[in-house]
């Protein structure tokens, strides 16, 4: 089975440039997400903070596969939604345990 | 190109400051969760520094599992802020000598040989060998196998560790992850809809690992994560830790790797030599127990020691 | 040939737009979570984050991928789309639990 | 500078922060984060070495990242056993403090934020 690269043809290294500039622009955002996290009033904020880290890492690691025309990195996109979700998800449902308690 | 280069001075002025909030948070929780997006941000890194194999393992492994494994810590620990201790001149000289340190391995990383020696032609070369046309998998299975066939043993010895530290009472009974009650079974929804995707893509990565970035940890990191989510989402029971079949299941990873190492004396005359022409089918072969046994270790190693021997 | 430029030139333009598009959802999604009063709505903004400004962004690199990576990056928006409408509703009951004693 | 020397210089900051967390954190879970952080730093100047040995066609020099590969698996094994022990500790004692007594009055009570 042939594997897909991201074709290359008719393509400008100002495409890639763009592509690397929002990629740039998407981590810069995780700055100011992650000073949500830390400045998160509750515990909600902070999860809703992770999550939008999660998504933000994925879309940079989409952009930069692109730009660098390297499909294997669309599997470490592909892992880290599934294993991202699954962070989630314990944070959510393990602090919830962790109140109860209390 | 200098617009790649912007991304890399992003990544890494965001890694130190998650570092740095690790270490100057008070909340222990919050430092958790600086921790797995530590991790997110490291596997980034990888990709920028292209390898891609070890991008896969940091999402999967250095994410996903540690921060369930210390989420899960948290739910069972008295809440706790941080105390620093009071000594300040303590503090200051540790401080002086952790940046001596950072100081010395900088100028190291300035000062490395140019031009820098690689194994890369000699790891090449050999491929055609083993069959395989991933160079980190070669390593890890045939280069460096005694070294991967350690590790599983770690990772046995690890959990036998952790299951020794049970209270006698408990001794074979049952881990917990935590608890959840999902009174509109969203949870339940999710957890029967992501495994089966959750477990192709294992396969998927165990499958393509031969030839492009992927592989067996990388797949059972996977298959844990998903394994936990039916768990907690009640769909499925922990086992106990004196099912029979979970320890046969914990130990087949590490033995099948001992028996294809024997088999190598008989077949071509050394420990952990494979025969050329079935090289690869043989690697494959071994990598599927190997991910299973992986995947239920990491799971019981996130579930910590049995906590109750409930009767059935 | 001409008409073949135009194409080009399209897929380009294509890429560019919904790209940009995608980074201001992501600009919009953090700043909402900055912004916004309380933590319902900071859900709000969040996913639309998650929904659109992946969405878009993965929409606008589809012409770059052949056949199955193309296939793979949809099927990372989706997963993404499953997973955090879950996480979303988690947070959402957490919100609640928290807010009497906040 | 390139980028493999820019991370390569994170990954020394990084081993310090991560030094600096494992001495003078009384929390035996933080010590722990800081050890994982530290390992992280030090994985990633493994990582710099590996990507300035690239040859033969590939970005990177394979060995070293295979050696990564196994480093992080090793250290999440001991990250697993030295959590169980810390929960097992503070089950036996009562507390979750490697600091000295003179400072046990802060125990279990605060509220997390």
């Amino acid at each position: 089975m042939p594997v897909s690269f991201v074709r290359r043809q008719g393509r400008c290294e100002t495409m890639d440039n763009f592509l690397f500039a929002v990629a740039a622009f998407v981590l810069g955002l995780l700055i100011l997400g992650l000073v949500c996290v830390l400045k998160g009033a509750t515990l909600a904020d902070r999860m809703m903070s992770a999550q939008l880290l999660g998504t933000s890492g994925i879309a940079a690691l989409l952009l930069m596969a692109t730009a660098v025309s390297e499909p294997a990195i669309i599997d470490v996109a592909l892992a880290l939604a599934l294993l991202a979700a699954f962070a989630s998800i314990a944070f959510a449902t393990s602090s919830g345990d962790r109140q109860d308690r209390e | 190109m200098m617009v790649a280069l912007i991304v890399d001075v992003g990544l890494a002025i965001l890694i130190l400051f998650v570092a740095g909030w690790i270490v100057a948070v008070r909340s222990t929780f919050a430092a958790v969760i600086g921790f797995v997006v530590y991790g997110l941000l490291l596997s980034l890194v990888w990709v920028r520094l292209w390898a891609i194999d070890i991008a896969l393992t940091e999402a999967a492994i250095g994410s996903g599992v540690t921060g369930a494994l210390l989420l899960r810590t948290l739910s069972r620990l008295p809440v706790e802020h941080s105390e620093r201790s009071a000594n300040g001149s303590f503090r200051f000289i540790a401080g002086l000598f952790c940046a001596f340190i950072s100081l010395a391995i900088a100028m190291v990383i300035v000062a490395l040989p140019e031009p820098a020696p690689t194994l890369a032609p000699e790891a090449s070369a050999g491929l055609p060998a083993v069959g395989v046309g991933n160079p980190v998998t070669a390593v890890l299975l045939s280069y460096r196998a005694f070294d991967t066939f350690l590790e599983k043993v770690v990772l046995v010895l690890a959990l036998v560790g952790c299951w020794s530290l049970a209270a006698d009472r408990d001794w074979g009974g049952t881990p917990v992850l935590w608890r959840y009650s999902d009174p509109d079974g969203v949870l339940k929804f999710l957890a029967q809809t992501l495994p089966p995707i959750g477990v192709l893509v294992a396969i998927y990565m165990l499958w393509t690992g031969a030839d492009h970035p992927g592989g067996a940890f990388q797949a059972s990191a996977m298959l844990a994560a998903m394994w936990m989510l039916t768990i907690v989402a009640g769909l499925m029971r922990m086992p106990r830790t004196n099912d029979d079949l979970l320890r046969l299941t914990l130990v087949s990873g590490a033995s099948a790797f001992l028996l294809l190492g024997f088999a190598g004396f008989g077949i071509v005359g050394s420990f952990l030599a494979y025969p050329p022409d079935y090289a690869k089918a043989l690697i494959v072969a071994v990598e599927i127990p190997m991910t299973i046994a992986v995947a239920a270790t990491l799971v019981m190693l996130v579930a910590g020691p049995p906590q109750r021997r409930d009767m059935s | 040939m001409k008409t073949a430029m135009t194409l080009l030139l399209a897929r380009d333009i294509f890429t560019i737009v919904a790209v940009t598009f995608g980074a201001f959802f992501f600009l919009a999604g953090t700043v909402g979570l900055i912004r916004f009063p309380d933590t319902l709505t900071r859900l709000h903004a969040l996913t639309k984050a998650d929904n659109l400004g992946l969405g878009l962004v993965a929409l606008g690199l589809l012409p770059w991928a052949d056949g199955i990576l193309a296939l793979k990056i949809v099927c990372v928006w989706v997963l993404v789309q499953f997973s955090s409408s879950t996480v979303s509703q988690l947070i959402a009951r957490l919100a609640q639990q928290e807010r009497p004693q906040a | 500078m390139t980028s493999a020397t820019l991370f390569g210089l994170c990954g020394a900051i990084l081993i310090g922060l991560g030094l600096f967390e494992l001495i003078t954190d009384p929390h035996p879970l933080r010590k722990i984060l800081g050890f994982n952080l530290l390992g992280g730093g030090v994985f990633l100047v493994l990582g710099v070495v590996a990507r300035r040995g690239a040859a033969a066609g590939y970005l990177g020099d394979p060995v070293p990242q295979a050696l990564v590969i196994t480093g992080i698996v090793v250290a999440f094994s001991a990250t697993a056993l030295a959590v169980a022990l810390v929960v097992r500790l503070s089950e036996v004692s009562g507390r979750v403090s490697l600091a000295y007594a003179s400072s046990e009055q802060t125990d279990s009570d605060g509220a997390e934020g």
